[in-house]
This record gives C-alpha cells, structure tokens and sequence, in this order.
C-alpha cells in the first residue's frame, strides 16, 4: 500500500499528467465532470459526477469514416488514429463495474469495436473508493463493494491522505511512474475506512432492493406486465436516463454533411426516442410505453439473459437523480416484481 | 392542501363529472415525485401526493390526455396556469375535456437542491410553514424552505391563478420578481465575458432533450431537430455549433410563447441556467415591443406574430446600452 | 511566396427580397456600383422567408458575416413580410449578443429597388466591418473546416 | 440525383469580359448531378435557346442552371424554352453572373470564381427542385393611369379606345400637365393648346375614363392582374359635380395676391381658381393656404356668389379604394430648382428667367397676354441670351448627369419664334453641342440659324450679373473664335435641366418599382419592354422613365397602352406556383401561420389521420389556398415544426445554396 497526503495530492496529479493525460472529477460550471488535469485542477466533493466515465471509451459522438467529396469524386478516409495513452481517475466502484458490461458488448464478443478497443486500450483506470453513499445508491445490489472497488488502481481517500494500490499490470506500470511522489504504509488505515463505508453501505435506504427475481426465464411474464403502461404514462421521452446511464450504449450512425464531404458518425441513441430503431417502413416500439419497457427489458431481463445472469446496472443512482419525471429502474423493479 | 385536493379529487371522480385525475405521486425519498393520472379513489389513496417537492407543470400531459375519451381533472399552480392558457391559444389541448383546479403553491424545491446544500443519504423530509427538516443516514438537517427553493420559484412572476374551474385555497398576486436580474447581469457583462459565460454552460449540454421533451411551448407533432428532412436535425451536440445552435432555435422557436414556466432548468440534468435564453427572448419583448406575457390571456397574439409600424430596427443591438 | 499571410476575405451571404433589394443589387451591377465578390446573393421572395436557421446555417458552414436586405419598413412587395422579419431578427440578433457572438457579423438593412447605390454602398460597409472583425470563431463549426 | 444541364452566357462581352466564361463551364462541369456544361455568346438568342432545348432533349436533363443575367431579367425566357421541350419551367434556376458579378466586379480571377461558386448555388438549388404547377388567377379589367399629363392622357385614351375601363389619378386640380404651359411645339410650331386641350376634353367625355383630380395615390397593394389601390382625393372645398365652371367665384374672391402657379407666379390668381380656361374639369378649387374661410372662418364670399352652391368649405379628404389589373405610371417631369447655380443669376434679376417662364411669356394666356415683356419693367427687350445645358450634363454635382433632350429644340423654337416675332430683337444661343436628332429636328434648327439669324455660339456661360441700369451682363466664351465676349443683354432665358417629378419616388416605394439614380423609373429592358417596369403590371409612360418631348411621349404612352390592353383582354394569368405548402403531418395546428399570412390564405381544417399504432385521431391542421397564397414566405417562419415550407424556396433548396456559398475551401 503506497499514500500521499492529500495536501500533496497536486504533485500527484501533476506526476501523472507529465506521463500521460489525466483526467480527473473535478467542479466545473457548478457540475462534478471528468476535465483533463490542467495545474492547480482540484478533484471534487461530490460523490460522483453527473456524466458517467463510459465517456472514455464510448464517447457521445465518435466519427468512424470520411469521405472526401471533390467535384464527383469520393475519397474514403479513416480517420481513426492510435489513441494517446490516458488515465482517469476517480472513477467510483460502480462506474468501474460499467466497463466491464460495455467490454461484454464492445470487446469480448465479435465483431470487436475497434474504435472502442483502441480508446480502452490505452486507458488506465484509477478507481476511488466510497465513503460518503447517497440514499439513490445501490450498488451493492449488483455485487459491487463500493468501498474497495475494482480498476487497474485503487485510491482510498481517508481525512489526511490517499491511499492507493496497483490491481492489474497497467495500475503498476502506473503506479512505477509515479512511484517517487508517493510513500510506503500498511493498509490499516484503508482496512478501517472499507469496514466504515460497507457500514454505511448497510443503511442506505435501497440497501436490500435486489433485481435478482429478474432474468431471462421471467421474459414473457415481465414483458407482458400491465404495469408498463402506468409506469410509462408520465415519461417524457427524453434520454436524460440512458445519457447519464454509465451501461446504456445503443448508438445510431448518422452522416453529417460538412459541405466537402461527409463524416460518418455515431453518437449515442436512447431507447426512449421516438426515432429508436426507426426504420424505412416505420418504428416497431409504437408507443412511449413500448420504448420505456424497451430499456428496463434490456437492463433486467435481456442483457442477463445473455451474459450469465449480469444486470445492464451498476446500481450508480444517476437515473434516480436525474430522471425529470423521477421515475427509475428501481421503481419499475420494486412495481414489477410483485408479480414474480 | 394535500388532503383537500384528493378529497376534491374524489367527490369529482365519483360523481362522474371526469374520469381522471392528473396529479402527482409520491416517490421513493419523499423527494423523488412522479406525475400520474388516477383513475380511482383507491390508486388516489394509495400514492396522490402535494408537496413542496411537485414542481412538475403538468399542463403539457393535456395535448396527450384530451385526446383520449372522457374528462380529467388536473391540478395546476399558479405559473402552470399560464402554460395551460397557451397551450388552449395554440389549440393544442381540448379544453371541454379539462377541468382545471387551481392550488396555490409556495414554491418548490427538488432532490437536487437539497443535495445542492451539501445533504447526503436523504432517509426522510418533513416540511412545517418555514423549513425543511431533512433526517439523513448522516443525520438530520434543517433547511430554511427560502434557501432551498429553485431558482424559477425564487422569483416567482405569479401566484395569480389565470385560468380554472375552480380553485382550492386563496389566489394569490402577480409579483413583482426581478426575474430579469441575472438576465441584465449578463447584459451588462463584455462579450466576451458572455461568451465564456455560455461556453461554459453549453458545453455541458448532453442534448438528452429533457429541456424540450418537458417544455409546455414545445409539442411540435415533430420537432425540427428530430426531422431528418429539416436539414438541421441532430442527435447530439457533436460540436460547440450544434450546443449554440439547438438552444438558440429551441429558444427562438418558443420566443413569445414560452411563459417563463423553468421547467427547462429544472430538469436539465447538467443544471444548465437554460431558462435564462427564454428570458432574455422576454426581456427584450417587453422593454422593445411593450410588456407581454404568454398565457395570461387565452387567444392572445404572440409577439412574433405580430409587429407595428414603429418596431425598432434591429441595429438597436448595435447602440443599446451597455456593452 | 509561401511565406506570405493571404489577406482575410470574408465570407458573406446576402440574403436579398426578390422585389426589393435583389433588384437594388442588379441596379448597382447595371450602374457598375462596385462591391466586394466576397458578398455572394440569395434571393428570398421576401424578407420574411429567412428563417433564423438560414442564419446559423450560414455561420456553420464557414460565412463570416450574414446581411439580410428588404423592402423597407411600410414597402414589402407582400405589405406585411418585412415587419415580421424586423421583429425576428431584431430579436435574432439580440440573443446572438446575448450569447457574447459578435453583433456586427449579422446586419438588416433596407434597401429599394432603386436604391442601387445603397446597396453597393452597404456591402462595402459590411465588408469592411467584418474583415476588421476577422474569422467568424465562435460560430463556427470545425468539421467544416478543412 | 437531378440530370443537370449548365449554360454559361458570355452576354456578348458584358460577361465574358470579366468571367472567363469557358472557366466557369468546365468547373461547373466537374459538380455532381451535372452532365453537360456548355457556354454561348448569348444565351437568350433564339440560336442560345435552341442550344438549351436540344441539350434537353439529347441529354434527357430533369435541371438547368442558366448563368447569365439577373433571373428578373431572363428567367422568364429560359423558363418557356425548356417548357417548349417538355421539361418542367420550374426545374430551371438562373445563376446571376451579370449584373452581381462580372459588371460589379473588374478583375477577371475574382469575377471567374465568384461566378463559380454562384453557379455551385444554383446547381445545389436545382438538385432539390420539383416540378410545379402554375395555378390561375383572374385580372381586373380596369386600368390605372397615374399622371394626367399628355402620356396619361394618350395612355387612358388608347386603353379606353380599346374598351376598357380607365382611371386618371391627377394630383394637381386639372389634367393636362406641363403641356398646357407650353405655348407652340417644335418642329411644327402648331399650339399645343390647340393639339392638348381636345384629348383633355376626350378624356373628360370617354364615359371609359375617369378622373380623380386633385387626388394622389395613397396605398397600393396586390399583385398584377389585381391591384387594390387607395386614392386620396384632396378635399377642394368645391362639390365637382355642382360647379359648372361659370368662373363667378374666381373673380369675386378678395385673395388676390395668390401667385399663380399655372404662370410659374409671373402673375397673380384668387384663393378660389381655376387654373386656366380650358381646365379639365372645368371645377373650382379652393386654395386652403389664402383661403380666409378655411383659414379662420371670415369671408364666405365665393359660396354667395355661387348659383350652383358648389362651394362646400366641410369638405373633407375622401379615400376612394379601386382594383385593377394593371397601373400606368406617367407622373412626368419638372424643370430643376435654380438656386445652386448662382452664376447665372437667377435669382438676382427678375430678367433671369427659366425656359418655361419664357413660354409663359410668349403666350397668349400668359401673364403677358403673349407680348414679350421683361418682367421686371414690363419693357420690350432688344438683346436676349439664351443659356443651355442649364443643369443638364453637369458632372459637379450642382445639376443633373444627363442629357435633358429636350432643351435644344426648344431653344431654337423660342429664338425662332422671337426673332420672327421681333425682328428687332438680337437673340444669342450659347450651347455645349447642339443636339436635333429627330423628324425634321435639325432642318429646324437650321432655320432658326440660317433664316432667322439667331446667333448661335459654341461656349458656356461663365457670369450673368445684373446691373443696376436693368442691363444683364453675360460674360460667356466662344469656343469658335477663341474669344471672352461680354454680352448686354435684356433678357436671360435659361433652359434649365430636367428631373422627375418629387412624387415619383415615394410613388416607386409604393408600387416596389425599381428607380434608377436620379429617379427616373427603370424599364425592365432598356431595348426590348422599354415601357414596363421590372415589377408585374406596372408600366411606364413619358418622361417619367427618362426625358422625352411630346412625340416620343406620346409615343411611350400609346406603347405602354398596348402593353396594358395586352394584359387587360385576357381573363386570367397563370399564378406563381411557388406557395405555401402545409406538411399535415407535421402540422401542430398552432396557428402561428395563419396569423402571419397577409392575404388570408391559410385555413384549418379538423382532419383524421391513422396513427402508426393504427388508432386514428383527428388533427387540426393547416391548409393553404393556393389560389390566394403569393408566397411571401412569412408562415414557414412562423411556423415552429417547420410543417409550412416555401415551393421553389424551400428550406432545403436555401440551405443547399447557403451551403454551397459558403463551402470553404
């Protein structure tokens, strides 16, 4: 275990950045976002930023080709290039567990997405242990422990210091460059603050909500229920929940005419538009309803069906916050699972 | 007010006079409200709720419920009202089909401007005349109701109710609000201090429409931006242009008709001041074209829709005040 | 001369009425009022069919400087088109100042059909305001750019 | 993807001169969605339209882009070419390559590109064009003639001579115009009231024509074929229909001292007046600036004498609203204003005097009772000076650019007549050129040289300078003889310049008719529709377009009164397809548009639709009457969905010629 104090934590910052580009949540127009470690960045309060960290690796908008249009002529460009080595830190325990379901989608099955597996590539996680939950979190729910999370490195941040340890080899090829700021402790400190947060963890208010009655075998039963309609009445068909959502990761292609020429784009979609899956002879979701059970059928029942049990959910809270109608994955769950 | 409101409710339902509710329900954090339309005194009983925390303006669900069969019974507070006169203007909601009660409202405040304040692991919220008393894993809170309110209510333009069948609780009056305080701040800042301003603000956009899904001034049948025939539809702010460019057409496209209602800022999940895009559009109809406030009137011109001979020219942009 | 820095042309979209102005800006050709060939014309029935998209559109793919040109005030070939459009893009223009975009890139201006001189005489003022005020940087969008 | 066909106009040299024509075609070439690119000497010959049709029809085109002149000036042509081919006229677009580049721009590199990229526009434009339907619309068969002037008088006659109803709209209280003031005509010296005062009368009794005099336009709208027209009709204070012209009144009046305008205030008239004898109408006016009645209610002497009881001082302003089909501009000219040109003395001596005080002078109804007589001492004068180019082909900004035509003939008229008149009388000509093109011009200005011993000299004036002893002394160069002379004249006469008539501007504004600089109204071809404004339905008489004499007047007004018979017998015009067009399915139903349509021509209608989950619903949605629609635009504006576009403006057809414009390169 290696710490430094957190009056120190600008060297810190500062020895990464000299090797790579950091990036780190920090406040920025009265948001936690991740911003690319400029000197004297401070790292947030907040418990996590509203912005997932998926961004990293699946970024809103990401050009996949060009074409270069001359009189009538075409040219085809591939405008990708290696991607530079980066780290972010700070990611939370459940945005880190995120990376792993968009690696099930992305990078462990073909076609591998080359533009993801570049970015994920060169990137280094650098996690951040909880220690203050908030009552939208529920992580727990989905295996996650919150005070000691996974990443190629983990931080701990106690009153005076911060702690942090190497997981993969990519964490100790990081850790080795920066090896000179930090110092050598013991883990007593950490092992004290894990037992305090796993503590807390035990009284959040969504402690015991479990998605587990959830999966592939209640398919029909869910997808039938009449509860949809009455859950969905109020959405407004906005894609707040799928946008701050550090799992969703449906993307649609579009082309964008720049005057001389064309650059083929995706840029994340969400269920929750009325354009969702649009196609020539129309939209086969009809309804909002059809759309809003479209993204809890695809968190609850759809991706477990097809990754061994695993939940689309990392249980982070961002939709609970910032859902405009408050309406949520636990919500729908606790209404659904009666019937189960 | 609450318990009159579900006692109205009930009365209107079981004598038949409409066949549905529209109001909110409550959540899982006492915070986390949700609109609904009841459809029986029982799903009243079991989830109506009316509190400091229903900021939805739920007139925008009538393009949506008048189409359907039967009568609905909304609840609206004061500035809803005015969303609910425009929407009547524009001929977008059916208005034999509503029965409007107006409630008074106090102003609301949300999960987010509590946590705003620093307040974690929220377990339960009580609220007496003054204060929120929030209880927390962390342990309780008091927070003054004034602090905590949202911005929109904090200058609140009306607590007139300007359209209802009938109205639970007093009426209250048009204020006087200095709603156009921050509006004249960032006037009298440079241009560049202004853009800097909006850069920073705008840039935070994850065009997730939230601002325009809930906006009652926004039901197009298709939006331009979603109309890929449009020529400017976007998915995402790709770049800074497509930032400016969605929220200055989304704020031109309601000018004259938005009726300051803030739902725009509050839902934006990036807390973007957007609000204040329509109130500049605002500012400007009333200091140029005389004072004008959509919704107060059903059946009213829109600035835009109209014009005199005098109107200034627009090179008034060039020699107005400040800078 | 590799090393030598062109000189900043702008780019310039007139939007001229087709009663009006568009014919104020064939008088100034027919009396050889010279202006700028940075001012490029598209013709509009009236100056009430410019929608402010048309504005933004032009600043994104690469204009520095958008004028629109009408019948004045009191003389719109549809009596009433150019007092709508008055009141648009004086608001128009208010939020793009509001927005800290430089106020002097967008321009109304009134111009008759016999008032060819004026026409001539505004694009060189327009011109000459948007050179001095450079490359249209905060409108603008990159993936335009080469 | 259109089949694109490009057509480059050299327009002679007017384009070629500065676009390298054969540059713009092969770039042009290079677009997409374009298969021929050619370029021709003139693009509007019958050989250049030709050209475009077998291109048409060889290349099986669905677009043309023509790059030529202003589309305001050809469209039309190029439209009916391709149409004779079977292509759709509305698949045509002109790039404007003349008059808003190669004649505004002088470097050849700048003018190619530029036309380039205009073409560009016009290719991007016609890649999204449909094809459109012209619709119909029906023509008021009812002229307007604004002037009464000798060209409104011969327009009104030919149009009413050819059955069709009239109206002169005369601001002053008779028609007739400057030609009343005019003594004799040149080349024939026959008196022009003799050859005047039968049309007014003609027109007076055409039970076709009416007049509104003393009335001036105060509105106009619609469209050709159907104009809506506000006349003002002063109040005269006199019931026209009531006075009979008996002329009692204008005796007894006590005003006196009223100069009178129709002697150019050589003399005097009363506050109630008519203008001259043979006015048409023959009907009182009273003068509201003299008049003690209407000015402070004491005299009431004119209603007393009366027998008709015209007199009518309540008498208010009336509007009268009338339709027509088509509108006559003929509001003339008037001499320019002399106090800029203090060399010549003109408002130093009473003696100084413009040409047309001088006809005044010379006729029989004048203030002299056509006996020349100095006005200042009412004495015969021995030497005269007349002073050309008064004003006329002035570079210095004092006077006018141009030629005012007329004033040579006149001149040699006047000092013909004078020296025929007063043999006695030594009559110098100072000129810049003597210019008599015309039927039997210059053997009249032979005449006046060779017969009548006018001394005509080659030189300008440089001082007139009045002398106490009432003498004039002209102090003028002879160009000839290389020799400063000093001239002691009685008499100055000054053939001031030419300009059109004030009214004519705001005028212009009203009907949106194009001006040219000095305010003359523009024909939209200079050659070949020299009588018609580039605006629809609205025509060109006399010297309002530009200086004329009576014959060339005449000439114009009896031309553009062909043109408006033309429009006038047929029952309707084919409408611009180019309306609003309402997407239902995007239509919210807000009534933004409709609000802002100035011709009300936007309705709902409550409408069933299928819905995609196959519920249907019924919509309040827009509909435009295509018929009343003339497709400003403002409702597409207007409407937040963008469900109302503009055919053959269409978002997407702008924003495809924006792009193109501002393409960076």
């Amino acid at each position: 275990m290696l710490k430094i104090s957190l009056a120190n934590l600008d060297a810190l910052f500062a020895a990464i950045a000299e090797k790579e580009a950091l990036y780190i949540p920090t406040d920025k127009a009265g948001q936690a976002q991740y911003m690319r470690y400029e000197n004297g960045m401070k790292m947030t309060d907040a418990l996590n930023t509203v912005r997932s960290a998926k961004d990293f690796f699946f970024p809103q908008t990401e050009n996949l080709v060009n074409f270069k249009v001359s009189g009538k002529t075409i040219e085809i460009i591939d405008p990708r290039t290696e991607h530079e080595d980066f780290v972010v830190f700070g990611v939370r325990a459940c945005d880190v567990r995120s990376f792993s379901i968009l690696d099930k989608v992305f990078l462990l099955s073909d076609p591998v997405d080359t533009y993801y597996e570049n970015r994920r590539k060169h990137g280094t996680i650098v996690s951040m242990a909880c220690t203050r939950p908030s009552e939208t979190c529920f992580c727990g729910s989905f295996g996650i422990d919150a005070a000691n999370p996974e990443g190629d490195a983990v931080c701990w941040k106690t009153e005076d210091s911060l702690y942090i340890q190497a997981v993969t080899e990519k964490g100790e090829a990081l850790i080795e460059k920066i090896r000179p700021v930090l110092e050598e402790t013991d883990d007593s400190a950490v092992e004290a603050q894990k037992a305090a947060t796993r503590e807390i963890m035990g009284k959040l208010p969504l402690a015991k909500f479990s998605t587990e009655k959830f999966g592939g075998e209640v398919l029909m039963k869910v997808f039938d229920s009449e509860k949809w309609a009455s859950l969905s009445e109020a959405c407004l068909g906005c894609g707040t929940c799928t946008f701050v959502c550090p799992t969703c990761q449906c993307y649609d292609i579009r082309d964008y005419d720049t005057g001389h020429g064309i650059q083929r784009f995706r840029c994340w979609d969400s269920c929750m538009y009325s354009d969702f899956t649009l196609m020539a002879h129309g939209n086969s979701r009809l309804t909002q309803k059809e759309r809003f059970r479209q993204r809890f059928m695809h968190k609850l029942v759809y991706f477990p069906a097809n990754n061994n049990g695993e939940y689309g959910c990392v249980g982070c809270g961002r939709c609970l916050s910032k859902c405009p109608i408050s309406m949520n994955i636990v919500k729908v769950a606790k209404s659904l699972e009666g019937d189960l | 007010m609450q318990g009159m409101m579900l006692n109205r409710a009930k009365e209107l339902l079981s004598d038949g006079t409409v066949n549905r509710v529209l109001g909110w329900q409550a959540g899982e954090f006492v915070y986390d409200i949700t609109p609904a339309v009841f459809e029986t005194e029982e799903e009243l009983d079991a989830g109506f709720v009316y509190n400091g925390f229903c900021g939805n303006n739920l007139s925008k669900y009538l393009v949506k419920e008048t189409l359907k069969d039967g009568k609905i019974l909304v609840f609206l507070k004061p500035c809803d009202t005015y969303s609910f006169n425009q929407l009547l203007t524009e001929h977008r909601i059916d208005r034999e089909k509503i029965c409007a009660i107006g409630i008074p409202c106090d102003g609301k405040t949300s999960g987010e401007m509590l946590k705003a304040k620093g307040i974690s692991g929220i377990t339960g919220i009580s609220e007496d005349a003054d204060n929120f008393v929030v209880d927390t894993i962390y342990g309780q809170t008091t927070v003054a109701k004034a602090d905590a309110l949202e911005e929109r209510c904090k200058t609140c333009k009306s607590k007139k109710h300007v359209a209802y069948d009938e109205l639970l609780g007093e009426d209250g009056e048009i204020l006087d609000s200095h709603r156009f305080d921050m509006v004249a701040k960032l006037e009298a800042m440079t241009p560049d201090e202004r853009f800097a301003f909006w850069r920073e603000q705008l840039s935070k956009c994850i065009r997730c429409n939230a601002c325009r899904n809930v906006c009652p001034a926004c039901t197009c049948e298709q939006c331009v931006f979603d109309n890929p025939k449009s020529g400017i539809a976007q998915k995402a702010a790709a770049d800074s242009f497509e930032e400016n460019m969605f929220h200055i057409i989304r704020a031109f496209h309601v000018a004259g008709r938005c009726t300051d209602c803030g739902e725009c800022s509050r839902v934006c999940p990036q807390n973007i001041p957007l609000h204040l895009l329509n109130r500049k559009f605002i500012k400007d109809i009333n200091e140029l074209y005389g004072d004008y406030q959509a919704g107060a009137e059903v059946g009213t011109r829109a600035p835009l829709t109209n014009y005199t001979q005098e109107d200034v020219e627009p090179s008034i942009v060039y020699h107005r005040e400040g800078k | 001369m590799p090393n030598e820095v062109k000189a900043f042309k702008p780019k310039i979209v007139a939007f001229c009425c087709n009663w009006c102005s568009y014919a104020g800006a064939d008088l100034a050709g027919t009396n050889r009022l010279a202006y700028p060939a940075d001012v490029k014309i598209i013709r509009v029935p009236c100056s009430c069919r410019v929608n402010p998209m048309f504005i933004l559109r032009a600043f994104q793919r690469g204009a520095d400087g958008v004028i629109l040109c009408g019948c004045h005030p009191g003389d719109c070939h549809y009596t009433t088109g150019n007092y709508y459009a008055r009141r648009r893009m004086t608001l128009l223009f208010s939020m793009l100042d509001f927005l800290g975009i430089e106020k002097e890139r967008t321009r109304v201006e009134w111009v008759s059909a016999a008032e060819g001189a004026k026409f001539a005489a505004t694009m060189n003022d327009f011109v000459a305001t948007v050179t001095a005020l450079g490359e249209n940087k905060r409108l603008e969008d990159l993936r335009c750019k080469e | 993807m259109q089949k694109i066909g490009v057509f480059v106009c050299w327009c002679g040299s007017n384009i070629a001169q500065t676009v390298d024509v054969q540059a713009v075609s092969d770039a042009l070439a290079k677009e997409p969605g374009v298969v021929y690119s050619t370029n021709y000497q003139y693009m509007c010959s019958e050989a250049g339209q030709n050209l475009i049709k077998d291109a048409v029809k060889e290349y099986g085109l669905t677009g043309v882009v023509i790059c030529s002149c202003s589309p305001r000036m050809h469209e039309a042509t190029f439209r009916k070419a391709v149409a004779s081919v079977g292509l759709n006229p509305y698949m045509l677009e002109v790039a404007n390559i003349r008059e808003q580049c190669s004649w505004i721009h002088k470097d050849k590199e700048v003018g190619t590109e530029k036309a380039i990229i205009l073409g560009r526009a016009a290719i991007a434009k016609v890649q999204l064009n449909a094809p459109l339907q012209a619709g119909e619309s029906p023509v008021v068969k009812r002229a307007l003639v604004i002037g009464g002037g000798i060209a409104g008088i011969q327009t009104a006659l030919d149009i009413a001579e050819a059955g069709f109803e009239v109206d002169i709209v005369e601001k002053n209280p008779t028609i007739g115009g400057k030609m009343t003031q005019i003594d004799k005509t040149f080349p024939t010296l026959d008196c022009a009231a003799c050859i005047l005062t039968p049309k007014m009368v003609d027109c007076a009794q055409n039970e076709k024509i009416h007049i509104y005099s003393y009335s001036e336009l105060k509105e106009v709208k619609g469209f050709v074929g159907n104009f809506s027209v506000k006349i003002n009709k002063k109040a005269r204070y006199v019931d026209e229909n009531k006075c009979t012209g008996c002329g009692e009144c204008t005796t007894k009046c006590p005003m006196k001292n009223v100069p009178n305008e129709f002697n150019l205030g050589m003399d005097n008239r009363r506050a109630i007046y008519i203008p001259f004898a043979q006015a048409v109408p023959k009907v009182a006016t009273i003068d509201p600036n003299y008049c003690n009645m209407l000015k402070n209610g004491k005299c009431g002497l004119c209603a007393k004498v009366c027998g008709a009881g015209a007199i009518d001082y309540k008498q208010q302003d009336q509007v009268i609203e009338e339709k027509y089909g088509a509108i006559v501009v003929a509001t003339g000219y008037n001499p320019i204003k002399l106090d800029k040109f203090d060399e010549f003395g003109y408002s130093l001596s009473k003696d100084v005097i413009t040409s047309l005080e001088f006809e005044r002078l010379t006729n029989a109804a004048g203030p002299t009772s056509g006996t020349l007589l100095r006005p200042s001492d009412g004495k015969h004068p021995h030497t005269i000076v007349f002073v050309q180019c008064v004003g006329s082909r002035d570079t210095s900004g004092c006077g006018k650019p141009y030629c005012s035509k007329i004033c040579c003939m006149y001149t040699a008229k006047h000092a013909m007549l004078t020296r025929e008149k007063y043999p006695d009388t030594d009559v110098y000509v100072f000129y810049i050129d003597v210019r008599s093109p015309g039927k039997n011009y210059d053997e009249f200005y032979r005449r006046a040289v060779e017969q009548y011993g006018v001394h005509y000299i080659k030189g300008m004036v440089g001082k007139v300078a009045p002398r106490a002893d009432g003498k004039i002394m002209v102090q003028a160069s002879d160009l000839l003889a290389n020799e400063q002379l000093h001239i002691e004249a009685d008499l100055v006469v000054l053939a001031a310049a030419i300009e059109p008539d004030k009214s004519a501007r705001p005028l212009a504004t009203m009907l949106t008719a194009s001006m040219d600089t000095n305010d003359f109204f523009t024909e939209a071809h200079a050659k070949l529709r020299p009588v018609e404004s580039p605006t629809a339905g609205i025509f060109l008489s006399g010297a309002c377009q530009g200086p004329k004499d009576i014959p060339d007047t005449v000439s114009q007004a009896s031309a553009a009164a062909a043109k408006v018979i033309g429009l006038l017998v047929k029952d309707k015009l084919t409408t611009n397809p180019c309306v609003a067009q309402s997407n239902e399915l995007m239509c919210n139903g807000c009534s933004s548009c409709e609000k802002v349509c100035p011709y009300g021509a936007i309705t709902y209608i409550d409408k069933e639709f299928r819905m995609p989950d196959r519920t249907t619903r019924i919509r309040r949605v827009a509909s435009v009457n295509p018929a009343v629609c003339q497709g400003c635009g403002a409702c597409t504006v207007a409407c937040p969905s963008g469900a109302m576009d503009l055919k053959g403006f269409s978002n997407s057809q702008i924003m495809a010629e924006v792009d193109a414009i501002c393409q960076m390169k």
